[in-house]
Formats: C-alpha cells, structure tokens, sequence
C-alpha cells in the first residue's frame, strides 16, 4: 500500500523529529508533537482528515536512515536541502530561510561576529553539531578542522561552551532563536550580530522517500494553499520567525538541490 | 540504499585514519584500569575502614553506565574548576571506570592461588610487598589472562563512547563519512569490522599468552 | 526546573529501561544457556561453527549493531520494531558473554561428576541436566547477575533507535533544561539505584554458593 | 551362555589400551568368577585406574574383550550402557552430587534410569544407607559429611542400582587415618555378604583379610596373581618384593 | 639469656588460642630443646598443625608465650621476622611456587630476604638439593614432579635460609605410599644431622626409628607425652589407646 493512501486511510501521519526547538519536539507539558515543521504538516494535513501527527524522536544523524528505512513518513525537524541530500530523499518546497548564528559567552569575550573572525583568531575554538550544515560552510570559508569540536547534540554543544572547551557554537540562527526564546539556557547569549552572506543562507523543508512523490505533490499543493491563507504566516510567527526568513519567489526545491552543485563543479 | 563494495573500500583509508586515536585510547586505557584495579584490589585486600570504600567505590562503577562518567568527567568537572582535555577525560574515564571490574578479575585471580602460597612465603620471612610481586601477581596472571583480556575487549568496544567528548575515533569518523555522503550501511560495516577484527586479534593473543603461561608452569 | 522535576522525569524511561532489560532477557537466556552446552558438548567443525555465532555476537560493537538493525535492515525488506531490535541485539550480546559462562561453569566441574553419572547408567542428556547444568549454573550465578547488571546499562544505548529510556529522558530534559549538573548526577543516581541492589544480591548469591571461601587476607 | 559363563562376572581376554604413544594396558587377561574379591595392586602408573574404567565403559580400549556377564562391552552403546548398569563404581574422590542431598544421590539413578517411582526408590535408599550405617545422614548435603561418611554414601549409591560386580578404585586414599576404617569396615561387610569385587588398594591389612586373590601391575602388565597369603609373605616378582618393602616403610 | 635458654631452641608457656568461640589450644606447655626431635600425633582436629603455626608466626594467638632461641614471638614485628627466619616450615600440601622453577624456589628467599647475590644463592641452593637427592631437578618446574620430589624441594627450600627449627606439618599424608618412603628417608637424614625438629605425622613407623619424644593432642590439649617406645607399648591415655588402635586398624 503506498504511503499516501496508508496515510489517508489511518489518518494518521508518523514523522521523525530530533527534538529541537523550534524545528520538532515533544512538548514537556502535552507530550504532543510541536514545532515549524509539526505544526506545517499538522495544517497542511488536517483538511485531508489526517488529524493526527505521530512523532518519533531520534538523534539528528538517523533521521534519514530512519526515513529511507520507513520508520516514519516524512522527516519534519528542520531538515535543510542540500544537493546531497537531494539524492537520497524528495524535499517538499522550501519553507523558511535560514541564516547561521553563533552562541557565544555573556559579552561575547572573544567578539566573534562572522565566520571571518573564527578563521581570523587561532585561538577560536567552535563547536558545532556533528553532521550539520554549518560545518560545512565553515570548512568552506577555510576554519581548520583541528579547531572544531563537533558533538553529538545541542546541548553538549551548549555544555561544551559553558565549560569553556570552545568560544562560540555555531548553529542555524532559527535554533539559536529557539534556545533563547524560553531562557532556558543560562550564562550564553547570541553573537550579536553574526554576519552571513546570502548565498550561506539555506532553506528548509519537509523530506519525504523518493518513492512517495505523490505524498511530496499533496503536501506541496497543500503547503501552496496555506501560504496563500496565510496560514503560513500565522505559524511562522508563532515560532518569533520574520520578514528575514521568509523564502523568496523564485527560489525552488529543484534550483536548491542543483545549484550548488554547479558550483561544485565549478 | 543497497551496498556499495567500491563506496565501501573507498571509505577504509578514511575510517582507519582513526585507527590510531582508538587504538591509542584503548592500550591507555588498558593499562591504566589494570594498573589502578590492581592496586584497588590490594587496597580493598588490606581491609579497614579504607577497604569499605575502596568496595563501595567499586560498586557504585559497576552499577552506573560508562556515558553517564565521560558525561560528568567533561561536562561536570570544569564547574568546580577542573577542565581537563577531552582525551584525558576519555582515558582517565575508561581507566577509572574498568578498573572496577578488573579489581574485581585480580580479586577472583588472587583468590584462586591456593592459600598455602602466601603463607609458605610468609613461613621463609619473604616480605609482603615481595610476596605480591614475586609469588602472588605472576600466579595471578596465568588465572586472570582471560577475564582480562575480555575487559580488554570491552575496553576497546566502548572507545566510541567518546564520541560524545568529540573525540575523533573510528566509530565517529564512520558516523561523519554517513552524515556527509549518506550512505549509512558501507561505513558502519567497513567500521564494524575493524572492531570485530581488533575485537577477534586481541582474544586470539590473550588465548596465547594463556597456552604460554599454561606451558611454561604446568602445575 | 527543580533537581526533582529533573529526577521524576528521568524515572519515566525507567518502564522503558526494564522492558527492555526484560525483553532482552528472552533473548539472552535461551541463547546463553544453548550455545554455552552446545560450545562444550560439540568438537571440531560444528564446535567452530557455534564458536563463530557467539563470537559475532559478543565481539560486536552494539552501539553498531543497533543501527544497522534499525535503520539498514528495512532496507533489504526486514522491517522490526524498535523494542524487538533492542531486546534483540542486547540480548543476543549478553547471551553471548553468558554462554561463556555456561561453557566455562560446565567446563571446569569436576570431571569425576559425570563419570560418576556414567557409572551409574544414566544417558548423556540426564547427566548434563541433573547434575551439570544444575551445579555449573549454581556456581556461574554470581557471573549472571553481573551480566544482568551491564545489560541493564547497556540499555542506555537504545535511545539510538527512538526507544524514550532513562538516559533518553534525561537528554530530552537536558534538551529543554540547559543544567548538566543535576541531570547527569540524577541519571547516574538513576542506574545506581536500580543496579546497586542487585549488586547486593549477587553478593548475597556468591556467598551462598561458595560457602566456607572465607576472605583470604593471606596477601 | 554356558555353565562356566554363567559362574563369570567379568572375563577380561588380551585387552591393549593405549593412550596415544603410551602403552598403559599391555595384555591383561583377567577371569573374575561370581563371588570373587580381587584385590589389586602395584606402584603408582602401573594402570590400576586404567583397567578398572575399562570394565566400567569409562575408558576406550583398542585390543582385547572384555565380558561382562556373557555381554560384549563397547559392541553397541546399549550393551554398553546395559553393561554399566550392573556394575557399580566407587571412586577415590567420593564424586557425590553436591548439590542433591545424600537420599537424592542414591535415589537419582533409580528413579531415571530403572524409572522407580519416589516412594520406593527412597524406600530402597533408605535400605542400602542403613547397610552403610548412616541412615540418619538422609537429608543431609555431601559437604556436611565427614570423608568417611561422603565414602559409604558413595557405595550405597552404587549398591542401590543392585550391581554384579563393585569396582573401587583406591576407596580409601583420600581419607583421614580414623575414617579409613569406617570405609573398609563397610567393605568386608559386602564381601562377607557375597558381593563380587575388584578393588584397587594399597591396604595391605584389608587385602589379606578379604581378598580371595591380589594381583600385582606393574608397568601395565599383570606380574603377579596370588592368595593374599602367599602374595605377602613369599612373591615370586623382585618388584613385587621391593613395592611391599616400600609399603611398610 | 641464660645457659638453660641458650639450649632452648622453642619454649612454648601457657599458650591459649580460640577462633572465634572456639577453643582450640588449651593452656600447651612445651620445651624443645636444641637438637632435640618431637612428633606430635593426635586426632584429626585436636589442634597440631594450630599449635604448630603458631610457632610459626602463620596463626596470632591469645594467651601465653612462645620464645624462640630467646625472642618473645609477636611482641614486635621486627622480631616475628626475625624468629620466623629462624624456622623452617613444610606443609602438607608441599606449597611450592609452581611458577618458578626448583632452583628459584629455593634461591627466592635467600636473594630477596638474606639479599645474596644471584650465583651465591644458585650455589647454596644446588647444595641443598643434593642434600635431598635431587640436584638433577633444579630446572624444572615443581608441575613437572612426583609428590615425593616436590616436597624433597619443600624441605631444601626450607633448609636454604639456614633455620634453628624445622617445623613439619604432616609432610607425607598427601603422598603414594611410595613416595613417602623417599620423603621419610630425607627427613631422618635431618635428624641424624642433628636438626631440632617438631613434626606433626602418622606416620609411626618414622617415629619411632627418629623422635626423642612423642607428644598426643586431643581436644586442644596435650594429654600425653613420652618416649616413642613407652608410647607406643604402653600408652598412659584411652584416648591415646583407641587412637593407636585406629592407626593400626
Ligand atoms: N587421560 C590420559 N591421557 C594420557 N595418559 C594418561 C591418562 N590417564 C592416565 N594416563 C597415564 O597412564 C598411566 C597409568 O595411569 P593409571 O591412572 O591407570 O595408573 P594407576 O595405576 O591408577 O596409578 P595411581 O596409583 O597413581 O592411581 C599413568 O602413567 C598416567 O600418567
Ligand atoms: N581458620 C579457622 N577458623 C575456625 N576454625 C578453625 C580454623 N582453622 C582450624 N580450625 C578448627 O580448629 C580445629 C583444629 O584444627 P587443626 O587444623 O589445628 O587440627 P589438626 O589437629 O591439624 O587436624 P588435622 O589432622 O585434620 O590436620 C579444627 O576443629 C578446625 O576445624
Ligand atoms: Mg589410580
Ligand atoms: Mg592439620
């Protein structure tokens, strides 16, 4: 039975999250799903009658091997599309842009306001999570590995720069917006400001199995009527998002999962 | 997803680029839990009040998970103003950790050497101190080659662990080559292996050195 | 957040935590129990074909295992769920250790007790299960309870694959509460509290089952 | 089964036993009529143990037969275990069942081999320990006996299968100086009730008072086989001679 | 120190030791005199090999005193140290050092106590070796003996750290009846050497060929004690009568 109709029968949508604020977690108080994407695939999916979204919580780095192992239907935990994830799974049309952002400590003492600066002062130490997009980037702008600690997860990465082992924690600044939004974490602040280019900025989206295009089109079609709506909008400032992370026209799944690889072959 | 045997091969050089970290992490540890067991194990041996904590220290290790110590080593310590590197954390927590189950492998060893032992060396006035080194430990070694070599084992086995400390071993390195190409099965496998084969390398020889000590003192 | 919000919380993965102990359990004990006699009954090629099943299980890494039960299994078309992944893998591991244990609890019984059984007539079988197994396992259940307890931690490892364990709960805590400190204590309070009575009782069993070993103070 | 077979308990004929290069058995021919008590023998190695587990099945042997009432041991596993059944063994290391209480080890055998039922297997137990006169250790565990005690369990064990033919090997060399006689007490007791024995022992007091014939190995052969009387007052083979010297110091 | 003590080699006074509740020596007064050969026999359990360690050093007791060669035992450490040097012990259980070879057991006192230099001790050694009739063993492993040969090694191991005192703790009740012989052989080679010797046996044979005096224990306490002739003809003591008897089946 292909996943779309499994789906519309049991009403029922399973999705694998990392627990993240505000990407998709658990929420403490319900144990309901919540989140950017939760909350997208919760009204895109509602009007079908799939009322209920069932979550599973995972590490980051199993998200897609759980995906493509058909543990859950959808991974909707702010997943960015890259050209190499491109080939192992079918991204939804991007939903929010996202820039990086750094943690840094209380005065940001070692005044780190780019990826410039960390490439610029030998004694910078960043810390990141295993496996994301930002270490990446920073490998690209040329930070040497032997000065990042790359940990499993967010909160060893925080732990890691309460403990002084790295000056700054880069982090996709939605993430960073999440930490600080229920003041959860004590004795960090935001690098104010931490500054990107556009072309660092990446996109997010709902990845689904590249055997369930038709899943991806009814998602795709759904999330287009949403943002005609405004339901879009709505949710986005639920989460604190503005103006700076709305996707602009023209910029589409297909370009995103090509483009830089263009410039890779460049 | 299937499996790649040429993506798999191309992987190797990668993977075994951590191989020395791992195996050094994993002889360090070695040595250092079998040196502090030891001398847990003769502490706990002289009895006291000493020797009450000694066991319960030992205990509380060996009901409490490995992660939850590297956790508290390199997370926890810095707060009360201890920051130690993340390799030290790592040696010292797998040293400190596995020296509670090798005090208990001594403990088992040197309850195995028949009493008479001890005392015939205590009837030629030989000396505590040399009655351990010279009658007790090279006794205790032919006993305990086995559950030694299986803590060993063990030991290299929870190397991965400090992945979470972010240092760069195997198991780590096969996760990164996944996160980047996204192919999960041919790295896991390919660092599968070298475990199972460092895991298989390290029996073989405690299996040997067991023969050796068997032949050299038939009893 | 207070320290008991913290300590309630992580007891929530407890259910998780034992259902996982127990289910591995299944797994484990028939395994140990079954290779154990079949590694001490069988001689060349089958010996060596039984040697390999138990090595492979005890010589892997889990943390591995797990994920490739997991997430590459389904795959090759072999979708299982998360519980019977993780009772499977572990339990499998722990059988794998165990049934060293049966193996060498059978091993090193006095040779004379199944000459004795011979000498009275009774068929192989009766001999292995009435006077065997019973004397080795009696003897191997201190080792049992200490494999009981690594498992137990062990179990840590399955928040790989979606399982909400104890230390899930406490990463999940951690993931809304920023304070190492009280989650980590609280989760290695956590495991000694469960594991540390068991610790007792297999003491408790040792003594019964090897009574008149007095201490040796002798060294 | 003629008349003379059926007089034999056990007809040992030309048996050869090697352990790998080692000769240990070198053709020993031994005829032990119904009601006979052979003691036998000899210094340390010479293969007392090793023929004794042969009659028992213990042992695999190479050359040679051995006859265990008419019966062809090692022919087929069933006549074998048949064979066993109507012998009974006693070692030197007692080798009781320690975690079965004393009427557990003599009740273990009858109840799954002979398939008796609890209540008269215990009854005829309770007999045989009587025989051996420790009827009121019943309930005990082996390691709360003495070694005397723990040695007469082990024959009453043995008697309760009702064998032809008792085998002891060295019954009494594990034991302290006091409880040696207990142990040999309770043999002479059978012997004088008719039992046919084979009995390795180096008690010469007991060899003469029971024995019907000893026999002396040496090296893996029979040297000597004679009444206790001659035997130790007159032995023909010089090494015979120099092990009874050793024997009495 | 007086002439009388310097003739005293072990002057045992009033000596007292339980474990736990209970009382196993019970008020031993025993003089040994230089050169002069004791045999302690008695039931299993009345205590000897208790008594003996103690003089040893091996068990701590409660009461009275022992003084060896004038030192008062387990006043200080340095000087049980010292005493125990002074004797030699053999156990039943011959308790050789099985990882070492026969030349190491013997040389492994006299290099890491008396601090001889490697050679020294090799020589010293080899000359005990002989002296127990088996220098051709020095390298091998005590696993690679007989019984006999292991506790030959014992006593020259003993006998290499020069000792005053020979204490020996039934040396022969776990050998083959051959080998006690050779073991026997060596010990009374000793005494006629003229070795102060105390030594717990059964073997009364040897005791009477070799001790000055027999000493019966029971029950912790010594009953009864004299020439081994007058000991054996005509004990004062039941208890020394039935266990005679026993020995003697
Ligand atoms: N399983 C075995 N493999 C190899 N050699 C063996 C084995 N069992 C016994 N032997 C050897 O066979 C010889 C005879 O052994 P056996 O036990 O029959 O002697 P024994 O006369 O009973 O001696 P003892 O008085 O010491 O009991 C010995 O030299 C012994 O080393
Ligand atoms: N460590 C101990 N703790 C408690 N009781 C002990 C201990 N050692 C010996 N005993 C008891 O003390 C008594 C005397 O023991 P000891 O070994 O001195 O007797 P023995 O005369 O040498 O006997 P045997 O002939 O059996 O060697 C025994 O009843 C024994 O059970
Ligand atoms: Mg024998
Ligand atoms: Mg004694």
């Amino acid at each position: 039975e292909p996943t779309k109709e499994r789906i519309l029968r049991e009403g029922k949508i399973v999705i694998g999250v990392h627990n993240r604020a505000p990407w998709g977690y658990r929420d403490e108080a319900t144990g309901q799903a919540t989140g950017w994407h939760p909350d997208l695939l919760k009204a895109a999916f509602s009007e079908l009658g799939v009322e209920e979204i069932d979550i599973r919580v995972t590490e980051f780095g199993a998200l897609i091997p759980g995906l493509l192992a058909g543990r859950f239907d959808a991974v909707g935990s702010g997943l960015s599309i890259t050209p190499e994830r491109c080939q192992q799974v079918a991204f939804g049309a991007p939903d929010l842009k996202e820039r990086d952002a750094a943690l840094v400590l209380p005065g940001n003492p070692k005044n780190i306001h780019g990826y410039k600066d960390i490439l610029e002062n030998n004694d910078v130490i960043m810390g990141a999570g295993r496996g994301s997009v930002v270490v990446r980037k920073a490998l690209a702008e040329g930070i040497p590995s032997e000065r990042m600690l790359l940990f499993p997860d967010i909160q060893s990465n925080v732990a890691a720069l309460r403990t002084g082992r790295v000056d700054a924690v880069l982090l996709s600044l939605p993430t960073v917006l999440g930490l600080m939004r229920d003041g959860a974490v004590p004795d960090v602040e935001p690098a104010d400001p931490f500054v990107t280019t556009d072309e660092q900025a990446t996109f997010t989206s709902v990845a689904f199995r590249q055997d369930d295009e038709d899943l991806k089109a009814l998602y795709n079609e759904r999330f287009m009527a949403l943002k005609e709506d405004g339901t879009v909008a709505r949710i986005m400032a639920k989460y604190g998002f503005g103006e700076e992370e709305m996707v602009s026209e023209g910029i589409t799944t297909e370009r995103l999962c090509s483009a830089t690889k263009d410039e890779a072959a460049q | 997803m299937g499996f790649d045997l040429d993506f798999a091969i191309a992987t190797l050089p990668l993977i075994l680029r951590a191989l020395d970290m791992t195996l050094l992490v994993a002889v360090t540890s070695c040595i250092g839990a079998a040196a502090i067991g030891f001398n847990l194990e003769i502490l706990r041996r002289a009895g006291g009040a000493f020797g009450l904590v000694v066991r319960f220290f030992i205990d509380f290790i060996r009901a409490t998970p490995i992660l939850v110590w590297l956790y508290c080593l390199y997370f926890i310590l810095p707060f009360y103003g201890v920051r130690l590197s993340a390799l030290t954390v790592g040696i010292a927590g797998l040293s400190l950790y596995y020296s509670g189950y090798l005090a208990e492998v001594f403990k088992a060893g040197i309850d195995a050497i028949p009493k008479g032992q001890a005392e015939a060396a205590q009837a030629l006035g030989i000396g505590r101190r040399d009655t351990v080194i010279f009658v007790i430990a090279p006794q205790m070694l032919r006993n305990i080659a086995a559950p030694m070599g299986n803590y060993f084992v063990s030991i290299l086995k929870a190397t991965p662990y400090l992945a979470v400390l972010a240092v760069p071993e195997m198991l780590g390195e096969a996760f990164d080559i996944a996160s980047d190409t996204y192919r999960y099965a041919e790295p896991l496998t390919v660092a599968g292996i070298t475990f199972l084969a460092l895991a298989l390398i390290i029996s073989r020889g405690v299996k040997w050195l067991e023969d050796r000590l068997a032949t050299s003192s038939a009893r | 957040m207070t320290t008991l919000d913290i300590w309630l919380g992580i007891l929530q993965g407890c259910r998780v935590t034992a259902s996982v102990t127990l289910y591995a359990l299944l797994f484990a004990v028939p395994f140990g129990l079954a290779f154990g006699i079949a590694q001490y009954l069988t001689t060349g090629l089958l010996r060596f074909l039984v040697t390999c099943v138990i090595e492979f299980w005890r010589s892997s890494a889990v943390i591995i295992l797990l994920f490739v039960f997991y997430y590459a299994l389904p795959v090759v078309g072999v979708t299982l769920s998360a519980m019977t992944v993780a009772a499977m893998v572990l339990g499998l591991n722990t059988g794998g250790y165990a049934s060293q244990a049966v193996r060498a609890g059978l091993q090193t019984l006095d040779h004379g007790q199944k000459e004795a059984g011979q000498a009275l007539g009774l068929s192989r079988t009766a001999i292995l299960v009435l006077i065997e197994l019973p004397q080795a396992l009696l003897v191997m259940s201190p080792t049992f309870i200490n494999l009981l307890i690594q498992l137990i931690k062990a179990t840590s490892l399955v928040s790989l694959i979606t399982l909400t364990d104890m230390t899930f709960r406490a990463k999940e805590i951690s993931q809304v509460h920023y304070e190492p400190v009280p989650i980590y204590l609280s989760l290695l309070l956590a495991y000694f509290v469960l594991c540390y009575p068991i610790t007792l009782f297999g003491r408790w069993v040792a003594q019964r089952v090897t009574p008149g070993r007095e201490v040796r103070r002798g060294v | 089964m003629d008349q003379s077979d059926k007089d034999t308990v056990v007809r040992i004929d030309a048996l050869q036993k090697w352990y790998g290069a080692f000769h240990v058995l070198k053709d020993i021919s031994l005829t032990v009529p119904r009601g006979a008590r052979i003691v036998i023998c000899g210094p340390s190695g010479s293969g007392k143990s090793s023929l004794i587990r042969c009659v028992n099945g213990l042992e695999a042997y190479q050359q040679g037969t051995i006859d265990l009432e008419g019966v062809r041991l090692g022919e087929n596993a069933a006549q074998t275990t048949l064979a066993r059944r109507k012998t009974g063994m006693v070692f030197q290391s007692f080798n009781l069942f320690p975690h079965l209480t004393v009427l557990a080890n003599c009740t273990l055998a009858l109840r799954r081999v002979s398939g008796m039922a609890r209540g008269e297997a215990d009854e005829l137990a309770s007999q045989y320990l009587e025989k051996v006169r420790i009827p009121e250790q019943a309930h005990k565990y082996p390691g709360q006996l003495s070694g005397g005690q723990q040695q007469r369990v082990a024959i009453a064990r043995a008697l309760c299968m009702n064998p032809r033919l008792m085998l002891f090997d060295e019954p009494t060399s594990a034991l302290d100086p006091e409880m040696i006689k207990e142990v040999l007490d309770v043999i002479t007791g059978l012997a004088k009730d008719g039992m046919t024995m084979l009995c390795v022992t180096h008690e010469m007091g007991f060899a003469r008072e029971v024995a019907d014939e000893v026999v002396f190995m040496d090296h893996g052969s029979i040297v000597e086989k004679a009444p206790p009387d001659q035997f130790f007052s007159q032995p023909c083979h010089p090494r015979a001679r120099e092990f009874l010297n050793t024997l009495l110091h």
